[in-house]
This record gives C-alpha cells, sequence and structure tokens, in this order.
C-alpha cells in the first residue's frame, strides 16, 4: 500500500512535470526527495501525492531578495511510509503569485494566509486570503527581508 | 433495549466506583507546602537571576569585564564595563548591570564566561509593587555580600 | 443508550446567531477565539479566529546567532518544551554534521519522555476542567510536581527548558536522579489505575466522549493533523518509528491507536501514551552509557548553505524545524511546524452540526496549546 | 385574643430563626464546600482567614457587598434587579414547613408537601428571569437549558413522592414523621413491605435534588467551562452573592426534605425516648435532624467533585427514559404491594 | 505607580475601611485569564502543592464582572491589546492587576529591535498593582505577590517574610 521512492521519482520525471528531481540522503538532510516544479506543476504534483496517500506537512516561504525570486517550499508527509517529499517552487519578488492547494487539501488554506502574512506571496484562488496570525488590518509582512516590518 | 438495561446497572457501579476512589482521597493526607510558614529547598541547579561571584581567595569578583556575556545574552540584558587599574594585569568590572525583566533564564551568559564569574541566585520568590526593583546593580549587591560575609 | 446519538439540527429554522466563544474563555485553553454560527445550541460553522498570541518566534530565528534562539524553543510549546528544544539543536547538528555522543542522546530521550508526561497530565487535567470534573486536575498536578522536582534538578527549570546544547546537553545527570526517576515511575503506575477507576471508566465521561468528534483518518491526511489527533483514527503514525530519530530505534515501545476515531478514542491514546513514555525511561535508564554529554562545537558555528529538516514526536504531534542556510552564521530562514496549528486547522469542518458542549468536548480533545499555534 | 397575639409573635421569630438558618447555613456550607473540596483533593482548603479558616465567608460576604452595583446598560433594569429576590423566597418559605423538631416546625401546615413541591419550582423561573434579563447571550442560553432540566426532573420526582404518599397517606410533614417512629427499620427508607424497591426510589428522589438545585453532574445553570457563568454572568457583587445563597438553600430544602421522607425526619431510630426527658428531647430530635441533613449535605457535595458535567442531551434521556419508567414502575408495584397486603 | 489617593472621602471611617480592606484583601477572586507559559504556573499554584486556596484565592471566575483581580500571565500581543482592555473596563471595582512574569512586566526575552508584535509590558495599558519577575515565576513567587498585593490592600502583612538561602 505505501509507494515507494522509485515510484515517485518516475512519475516526476514524466515530461514537462518538474524542472528538478534531486533524491536526498534522509539523514543528511530531513528528506528523501526534493523535487522542484514551476508555479503551474504545484497543484498537480499535490494531486498525484494525495492520490498516492501523501499529507500535507507544512508550506514554507522563503524570501531570497538576493535573487529577486519568492520560493515556496511544500512538505508532504506519508502514514504507513517513511517517505518525506520536498516539493518547492520560484516566482519572480516583485509579484509573487502561486496556485491555492486549498481544493487538494484544506488545511493548506491556513498555511497560504500565514504564507502571505508573512511575505505577502499571493494564492490564486484562495477564498478568504486575510490576515491569519496578524492583526485584521495589517498591511505589512514581517518576515520579507527588506527589513522595516 | 437489552443493551440498556444492563448499562444501567453497570453505569451506576461506575459511578460509585469514581466516589470509592474520592472517599479514598479524603482521607489521605495534605501535600500541600504551606508556602510563607513551610518552604522548599530549591535544587542546587535552580536558575534565579545571575549574581557575581566572590572570589573566596581574592575577595573581589572574578570578572575581567571581557563583555562575552554581553554579547551572548539573546535579550540584550547584560550591561558590563570595566577599567584597568594600575598594577593589575587585567580589567575588572566596575558597572555590570542586569535588567531581569527581560530574562529568560538560559544560561548562555554563564556558559560564554571564561572567567567563571556569575552563577545562578536561589531567589524564587520575587515580588514587589514597583518593577525598577529588577534592574539589578550586580556589583552593588557583591559588595553588599562582602559587607554581610564580613560580619 | 448504546448507539451513538443522532442529533439533527433543528434544519429551516434560518434564525443564527454568531456567539464569540471570546479570546478569554475557560474552555479556549489561552487566547483562542472561535467565531460560532451557532442555531440554538448546535454550531453551525465554527471558525477559529488565531493570532491573539503570535510571538514572532520565526523572526527572531533569522539575523540573529544560531544559539539565540535556545530559549525561544522552550516557549513555542512550553508543555513539550523538551521536544522543541530536541528538534531545532537536531536541526542544526544535522546541518553542521555534529557528532552527538550516546550518552547525551540517551539523557535526551530520558527528558523528553518524562516531558511527554508532564504534557499529558496537564492535557487530561485541562480537558477534564473542560467536561466539568475538578479533582483530577489537583490528583495530577500533584503527580506532575514530582515529575517538576526530577526535571528542575537536573535542568534548573520547571516548564520552560534550555537545557539542549549544539551537540549535547548542558550537565550530567545530577547524582541520585536515576533512583528518583526509578522511584517515580514506580509510583506513577498505581496512580494511573486510580485515574482509569475514577475517570476512564465513568460513564458520564464515556458518554460525553463516545460518537463525539469524528475524525476520519482522511480528514487527518487533508489538514496535516498529526500525534494522537491521527493515532485516534486508526493510523499509527508516529515520527518516532516513521523517521527515528536519536537513541528511539534501539528503545522497545509500541504505538497505541485506537480505531474508533473520537474524542474517547484520543482521550484512551494519550492514556496508553503515559504507560508507554514510563517503559521508555524505564529502557533508556537501564540502557545509559557512560562517556561526555557534550561533544566538540567549532567557536563559531556556519551552516552550509541548504535547506535542512529535523522532525520530532512532540506531545501534541509531528513538530518539524526547518533552518534554511546561506553559509553565513546566522539561519537564512527558520520555519516551525508546529502540530496544535494543523490540529486546530480540522476543527472548522469536523465540529460542524455538533452541540456547543461536544464541540467544546471535541476542542479539548485535540489537546491546543495556543502558542504552539500562533508562533 | 391569646392566640392571636401569641401567634403572629411566634411566626414573626420563626421567620427570623429560618431567615438566620438560611444566611449562615449559606455562608457555612461555602466554607464546607470549600473545606471539603480541599480534603478530597489533598489540600487544606482556605485556613488564613481566622483560624481554620472560619472567617473566609465573613470576608467574602463582606467583599461582595462592598463590590461596585453595576446593571448591564441596555438589560431589563427591573427584571435584573428583582431575579435575585424572586430566586431566594420560595426556598425560604419551604423551609418554614419543614419540621425541624416535633414542636420546632414554623407553620404546621397539613398539605406542607403540596407548598414545597410547588414553591419549589419558582426558582427556575427566576433563573429564567436572570438569564433573559442580562441581555447576554451565554445567559440566554443557560436559561433555556435550566428550564428543560428542571421540567424533565420534576416528573420523577413527583412520581417518587406520590408512591411515597399511597404508604403515609398525608400531606402532613409532621405526620409523615410521626409514622416513622420506633426503630429506624420504620423509616421509609427501609420500610420494603410497602414499597420493595425503596432505596431505588430514594436515590432518584437524590438525583431529581441534585437536578432541582442545578448541583454536580447537571450544573447545565452555571456550566463553566461552557457557558461561562452562565445566567449569573453579568451580576456581581450581592447579587451574584444572593444566587451563590439561593444554591445552597435549595441544597439544604432538598436534603431535608429528603431526610423527613426518608430517614424519619426528627425520630432517633432508637425506639421512642422515656418521656421524663421533656424538653431535651425536642434538642435531640433537632439534633438527629440537623445530623441526618448534613450528611445528605456531604453526599452532595461528595458527588459535585467527583463527576464530570453530564452532556445536556444525556441529562435528558437520563430523566425521560431511565428515571421516569423505574419511578412508574415502583409506582406500580407498591399500589399493588398496599393493596394486597397492607 | 502608586493607585491615586482617594479624596472623594471626606469623612473617613478608619475602622469600616479596614475591616473591608482586610476582608477583600482575604478574598481575591482572580479572573480565568492565562495566556502563555505563565498561566501553567498559576494553575500550578492553584494545585495540591501549592493551593492559594488557603487565601481564599482559588475561586477563578470565569466573567470579569465577579472577578476582582485580574492575573496578567503571559505574552501580551497587540492584537490582543484592546480585548484585554475591554476585560479591564468590564471588571468592577474595586480591581487590582497583577503582571506575572516577565512578559507581562516588560514583554520579556520577546523584545528586539523593530518587533512588531508584542506590546512591552501590561502596564502600557492600565496601572498594575503588583509585578512578579521570572520566567516563568515559580508558583511561590505568585503566592508571595498575593501576599504583597494584601500588604497593599491593609498595610501590614501578617505572613513572615522568606528570605531564600
Amino acid at each position: 500500500m505505501s509507494p515507494t521512492l522509485d515510484q515517485i521519482r518516475e512519475h516526476f520525471s514524466g515530461p514537462g512535470l518538474a524542472l528538478s528531481v534531486t533524491p536526498t540522503e534522509h539523514a543528511a538532510k530531513g528528506y528523501h526527495l526534493d523535487v522542484s516544479v514551476a508555479p503551474a506543476g504545484i497543484v498537480p504534483a499535490a494531486q498525484a501525492l494525495y492520490a498516492l496517500g501523501f499529507g500535507l506537512d507544512a508550506i514554507t516561504g522563503v524570501d531570497w531578495i538576493a535573487q529577486n525570486e519568492m520560493e515556496v517550499v511544500y512538505d508532504y508527509f506519508h502514514p504507513a511510509s517513511p517517505l518525506r517529499i520536498v516539493v518547492r517552487s520560484r516566482a519572480p519578488r516583485d509579484n509573487p503569485e502561486f496556485p491555492t492547494l486549498s481544493d487538494v487539501f484544506p488545511g493548506a488554506r491556513w498555511h497560504e494566509r500565514e504564507t502571505h502574512d508573512f511575505f505577502g506571496i499571493r494564492f490564486a484562488g484562495h477564498p478568504n486570503l486575510i490576515p491569519l496570525l496578524l492583526p485584521e488590518d495589517a498591511d505589512y509582512h514581517p518576515l520579507r527581508k527588506e527589513g522595516a516590518p | 433495549m437489552k443493551t440498556d438495561i444492563l448499562a444501567v446497572p453497570r453505569g451506576f457501579w461506575s459511578l460509585l466506583t469514581g466516589m470509592r476512589v474520592t472517599l479514598s482521597q479524603f482521607f489521605k493526607p495534605i501535600v500541600t507546602v504551606q508556602y510563607p510558614r513551610q518552604t522548599l529547598k530549591m535544587p542546587p541547579r535552580y536558575r534565579g537571576h545571575i549574581e557575581l561571584i566572590l572570589d573566596p581567595e581574592t575577595q573581589r569578583s572574578r570578572c575581567t569585564a571581557c563583555k562575552l556575556c554581553e554579547r551572548a545574552c539573546p535579550s540584550d540584558c547584560i550591561l558590563v564595563e570595566g577599567a584597568k587599574f594600575e598594577g593589575e594585569k587585567k580589567k575588572s568590572v566596575t558597572q555590570y548591570e542586569l535588567d531581569f525583566t527581560k530574562c529568560s533564564l538560559c544560561g548562555a551568559c554563564i556558559e560564554a564566561c571564561p572567567s567563571d564569574a556569575i552563577k545562578f541566585s536561589r531567589e524564587y520568590n520575587l515580588a514587589s509593587t514597583s518593577k525598577e526593583g529588577y534592574h539589578y546593580d550586580l556589583v552593588k549587591r557583591l559588595a553588599e555580600e562582602k559587607e554581610r560575609k564580613s560580619l | 443508550m448504546s448507539a451513538p446519538l443522532k442529533i439533527e439540527p433543528a434544519t429551516g429554522s434560518g434564525e443564527t446567531f454568531v456567539l464569540n466563544l471570546g479570546p478569554q474563555h475557560p474552555a479556549a485553553h489561552g487566547v483562542l477565539r472561535v467565531k460560532m454560527t451557532m442555531d440554538g445550541e448546535y454550531v453551525m460553522r465554527a471558525e477559529p479566529v488565531i493570532g491573539y498570541i503570535h510571538r514572532m518566534h520565526e523572526k527572531m530565528g533569522e539575523n540573529r546567532p544560531l544559539a539565540h534562539f535556545l530559549p525561544n524553543t522552550g516557549r513555542v510549546d512550553y508543555l513539550s518544551a523538551l521536544h522543541y528544544n530536541h528538534a531545532f539543536v537536531g536541526a542544526v547538528e544535522r546541518a553542521a554534521k555534529l557528532e552527538v555522543p550516546p550518552r547525551a542522546e540517551f539523557i535526551r530521550v530520558i527528558t523528553s519522555e518524562l516531558n511527554r508526561i508532564s504534557s499529558h497530565l496537564v492535557w487530561w487535567s485541562a480537558f477534564l476542567l473542560d467536561l466539568g470534573g475538578f479533582t483530577p486536575l489537583l490528583y495530577a498536578f500533584d503527580d506532575r510536581e514530582k515529575i517538576l522536582d526530577l526535571l528542575e534538578g537536573l535542568t534548573g527549570s520547571r516548564l520552560t527548558y534550555c537545557y539542549f546544547r549544539f551537540g549535547g546537553v548542558v550537565e550530567d545527570l545530577d547524582p541520585g536522579f536515576a533512583e528518583r526517576t526509578r522511584k517515580f515511575i514506580a509510583e506513577m503506575r498505581p496512580r494511573l489505575k486510580m485515574y482509569r477507576q475514577l475517570v476512564t471508566d465513568n460513564i458520564i465521561l464515556r458518554k460525553r466522549l463516545e460518537h463525539i468528534g469524528p475524525i476520519s483518518p482522511d480528514l487527518c491526511l487533508k489538514y496535516g493533523a498529526t500525534g494522537p489527533v491521527i493515532r485516534g483514527s486508526g493510523v499509527s503514525y508516529d515520527v518516532r518509528r516513521a523517521e527515528p530519530y536519536s537513541v528511539y530505534s534501539q528503545l522497545d515501545f509500541d504505538v497505541p491507536t485506537f480505531p474508533e476515531s473520537d474524542s474517547m478514542a484520543r482521550y484512551l491514546v494519550r492514556m496508553e501514551e503515559i504507560v508507554q513514555s514510563l517503559r521508555i525511561v524505564e529502557q533508556a535508564l537501564d540502557k545509559l552509557p557512560d562517556g561526555p554529554v557534550l561533544g566538540k562545537v567549532p567557536r563559531v558555528l556556519k551552516l552550509p548553505p541548504g535547506d535542512y529538516c529535523y522532525a520530532v514526536e512532540a506531545a501534541r504531534g509531528r513538530h518539524m524545524v526547518r533552518i534554511v542556510s546561506d553559509g553565513k552564521e546566522a539561519a537564512y530562514r527558520l520555519k516551525l511546524r508546529t502540530p496544535s496549528f494543523s490540529n486546530l486547522s480540522l476543527f472548522e469542518e469536523a465540529s460542524k452540526g455538533m452541540l456547543l458542549a461536544d464541540a467544546l468536548a471535541l476542542m479539548g480533545s485535540l489537546d491546543l496549546v495556543i502558542p504552539d499555534i500562533d508562533r | 385574643m391569646s392566640l392571636l397575639s401569641t401567634e403572629p409573635l411566634r411566626l414573626l421569630a420563626s421567620l427570623l430563626l429560618i431567615i438566620a438558618f438560611v444566611g449562615l447555613n449559606a455562608a457555612y456550607l461555602v466554607l464546607a464546600e470549600r473545606k471539603g473540596a480541599g480534603r478530597f483533593q489533598n489540600r487544606p482548603g482556605p485556613n488564613e482567614a481566622g483560624y481554620g479558616g472560619w472567617l473566609q465567608p465573613v470576608a467574602d460576604v463582606l467583599k461582595l457587598i462592598s463590590k461596585q452595583i453595576m446593571v448591564p446598560p441596555e438589560s431589563d433594569r427591573l427584571l435584573f434587579r428583582m431575579a435575585p429576590l424572586v430566586v431566594l423566597t420560595p426556598a425560604m418559605m419551604c423551609l418554614a414547613v419543614v419540621p425541624f423538631s416535633d414542636t420546632l416546625v414554623a407553620r404546621n401546615v397539613n398539605v406542607g408537601l403540596l407548598m414545597v413541591f410547588s414553591f419549589g419550582s419558582i426558582n427556575v423561573m427566576a433563573i429564567l428571569l436572570s438569564g433573559w434579563a442580562s441581555r447576554n447571550k451565554y445567559a440566554i442560553m443557560s436559561a433555556a437549558r435550566v428550564v428543560s432540566q428542571n421540567v424533565a426532573y420534576e416528573i420523577p420526582m413527583l412520581l417518587v413522592v406520590i408512591t411515597l404518599l399511597m404508604s403515609t397517606g398525608t400531606l402532613d410533614l409532621s405526620e409523615i414523621i410521626k409514622q416513622q417512629a420506633g426503630g429506624f427499620w420504620h423509616w421509609n427508607f427501609f420500610r420494603l413491605d410497602v414499597n420493595p424497591l425503596a432505596p431505588v426510589t430514594f436515590v432518584i428522589f437524590f438525583i431529581c435534588m441534585l437536578a432541582e438545585a442545578n448541583r454536580a453532574p447537571f450544573d447545565m445553570a452555571e456550566a463553566e467551562s461552557e457557558l461561562v457563568a452562565g445566567a449569573f454572568t453579568e451580576y456581581a457583587g450581592m447579587g451574584f452573592g444572593v444566587f451563590f445563597m439561593a444554591e445552597y438553600a435549595n441544597i439544604v430544602l432538598g436534603c431535608s426534605l429528603a431526610t423527613v421522607l426518608f430517614f424519619g425526619g426528627w425520630q432517633t431510630g432508637l425506639g421512642a425516648l422515656p418521656a421524663s426527658w421533656g424538653a431535651w428531647k425536642v434538642l435531640i430530635g433537632l439534633g438527629f435532624f440537623l445530623a441526618k441533613m448534613y450528611a445528605l449535605v456531604f453526599t452532595v457535595i461528595w458527588v459535585r467533585w467527583t463527576f464530570p458535567r453530564t452532556q445536556f442531551y444525556g441529562l435528558l434521556n437520563l430523566s425521560w427514559k431511565i428515571l421516569i419508567p423505574i419511578s412508574l414502575f415502583t409506582l406500580l408495584l407498591s399500589s399493588v404491594m398496599i393493596k394486597l397486603f397492607a | 505607580m502608586e493607585t491615586p489617593v482617594d479624596t472623594s472621602q471626606i469623612v473617613k471611617f478608619a475602622m469600616l475601611d479596614q475591616l473591608l480592606d482586610l476582608s477583600r484583601a482575604n478574598s481575591l477572586w482572580p479572573l480565568t485569564f492565562g495566556l502563555a507559559c505563565c498561566a501553567i504556573e498559576m494553575m500550578a499554584a492553584g494545585g495540591p502543592r501549592f493551593d492559594i486556596s488557603r487565601f481564599g484565592a482559588e475561586v477563578f471566575r470565569p466573567s470579569p464582572r465577579q472577578a476582582d483581580l485580574m492575573i496578567v500571565a503571559g505574552t501580551v500581543n497587540k492584537k490582543m491589546a484592546p480585548a484585554i482592555k475591554i476585560l479591564y473596563d468590564q471588571m468592577l471595582e474595586p480591581k487590582w492587576v497583577i503582571a506575572m512574569g516577565n512578559c507581562a512586566i516588560s514583554g520579556g526575552p520577546f523584545v528586539f529591535p523593530n518587533q512588531y508584535a508584542v506590546v512591552e509590558g501590561v502596564d502600557k495599558l492600565f496601572p498594575v498593582d503588583v509585578y512578579i519577575p521570572g520566567c516563568p515565576p515559580r508558583p511561590e513567587a505568585l503566592i508571595e505577590g498575593i501576599l504583597t498585593l494584601e500588604q497593599k490592600l491593609t498595610g501590614k502583612r501578617r505572613w513572615p517574610v522568606v528570605k531564600s538561602d
């Protein structure tokens, strides 16, 4: 029942699905497979992993101000197998826009609202992208690298 | 309906065992440490606010005002000033301010101190009506401690 | 009475009102606000509003030396502070490839498991307080004080520990710690029997919890709920078994799961976990090797560039620390994946159409610590 | 003329005595509850105010009196102020009928039991009043709960009392006690010849009395962890103090009623006392009555600190599906036994 | 910050005022209001080992109307500040505030340059009567805080002063 690493690797090595697929050593990095996809590939990857029985663990935003890019990292865990998959994707920093996962994983709604709070990343199609942790009228994004909150 | 008939007596019996347990606790001795009259002894590693150690031989603090603790403190509650008196190789501490209202008692300063000059005190029951009392001047407290010891 | 009470809300009454289970509410375990659209006593939609105790932990993780974040780890989830110490310290060790002496790893396991027991005791007393029983809180805090004495003698603090360092622990066990811990384990087991007689077998509690708040395994996956919540739905997912860290692979314990997936199942999972944790502490004390407790750590710790994760089975579920490093001395980005955040996110869907008292029983069975949600 | 002159004085004195009894009882039952809760939980309870804490109720009452009086802005001011009065007076009036000893009864009414039950159900209306008047969502919800709870538990209580009346034949409380004279096997609790399920009827009566007083596993009105402070959320100072007193007055009333109906009121249970003692008999009777009543009050406290709160539907099911069928069955059984044997 | 002296009472009934102060000091009903880690130590103070019920203070009233002591136990957040202010205003005179823990006194370990979420000290919102430093302070420190509040109310301390060794 539990999927194997190679099964997932060949899924992602299909045409046009992933920019790069790099298996990693769990003892060194903490996850088994690091897939980076274009923003458009996030939702199909999520659907595929959900079909295999993966659950959404966390959504992390990273602000690469040096490369003028915003990165979003999706973590997936599987209840029956020790596999840990990481899907990441990048978007230009001045207009960070990613499709929402809330149709596949309703839990992503809160993760995406929090990432929007901290980085200002917009998630297209999100039902109510209002601040989650910051006060309702907050317009500042504290974790952006350009300093002043 | 049959299982319901059995559930009622069994349920009532579980209520009675619950009451028996609390009654048995009713006659057990009280475990309270009645604070102002009886007190607990703090373990040796208890973490109160930090204080300077009085070096028994030299009757002075071992602190050489190297400011490593000031840099190691995550909440910036330490302010150290030192001066080099003539006839001595190393500097000695003249001012050691601790803002205890920002301290999180993590112990980073004690581990960072090269000359083991500070330790955790055992003050566990501080309370007062004004918060200014908790901006400690450790050098002054060391001097008071030295007088108390010398009496 | 044995069949589940199917209670359908009076549909079509149309007249609903919004009840604000405000930031200050006895059943909110802190500052969680739940906007409940109510129809009489039934909860039509319960939308948790969080952020009332957001303390910027992730902001404090960046642009400061790594060691400055150590006291923060104890304050994210103050009931299982040592698990959070373990996750952060483990992530840095994994990134910088530091060697941790085996004795330090065993001490970490012993103290973490004791911390899990004290966390479950606080959950048990707060949960019973929600359901109206006041005495269990006193008995549980009486036992918990014994654990706090053990950990205070060892680490110096009672709740927000800052005892783990990169490469090991601050100090070795204080003399007599092993004997006192074994004495505590011997005293704790009969107390657990008393708890079962007083509360677990009580029919009032059974009627309050059975068939209340069903959370299916699929719902857990969709919201990422882990820990006792997913184990209460029959899925035996435990980070100590799924991604073995520290010395858990050398210890023999089983992961309790209950398939009924209602509040009673989550209750029984945590009570069984206390028994397992006692077993783990006992085995770890027997296998405790000698040797140093702190490996050698470079003077200024620089992490090689990259993205490192370390996951831990905290008392509430899977806690993961992700450190993104760009080679400098400070972490470039520090992400805390906290279990209560995901466990609470499923409350809106799980509590539809329930009675107010059952919705609060469900929230109590999720074992929430609010700063763990808001970070 | 003599009847006229002594009777009102006697009534006034006994009414003052009852008000003092309820007041003192409420204050010191709060202390007994807190110290009892402490003993159940291995801790001493209030012991810093006065020796052993006996001044604690005085401190609480003085503090509550000197609190700022506040009526919520848009609430119904008249009803808000009236609710605390309406909740306390029925309990006090019912106590006027309860015979503390063979001569120590305020006004022996020959339909005493009927009066107790008719006044007993007024405090439901008072809690509804307070819930409605304080314009607070929690208060209204708790008031709605209290009404259905008390209605659900009034019926089994009355059924149980009817089974009892069939054997006693009279509504006069003093008369009921006189019938239970002689050894304690004459108490209604042990009269298995008339009603073989007598202990069960007592247990049902006790559960219903708990539910009537909103106590222990049925404290739906002031469900602390759900409805903040229930119907009394907006009350502060002495307003809240009076509700507290009314709760304890209801407990005292319930327990004394149980003692009278089941445990032979002021009967000593050791056979008749020699007539030569005269005045002393009254005091001994009073002593026995209070001892039995406080034993039951201790059980109420004991139950409170043992059980969690029942779910609201569980509470209603317990009454409609278990207590009422059982009490109906005992009614049938008792009537058959009386018809055949008595 | 001393509470302002109440000059409106022209005639001071010394005896009555003393009696009322003594009774208020002995029945401080705290508001159920835990914010963060210090709330667990507050519950531990209610536990059997430290037992604040000895001082008549174990009646945790959930409704601000019936409480007369607000123990701010934990970090005060800017999003939470208006809610706490409303709670304080809903409480009825005479009321007091104990700031328990470093976060309530001055923001504690969460104070760093340009931090955006923590109110640095609850005395920025309303006057505080007793400060209890510590992170978290031990339950005995909370009891000491209650005794200090009672000393502030009645003017004299009826309990021995405990010096830690």
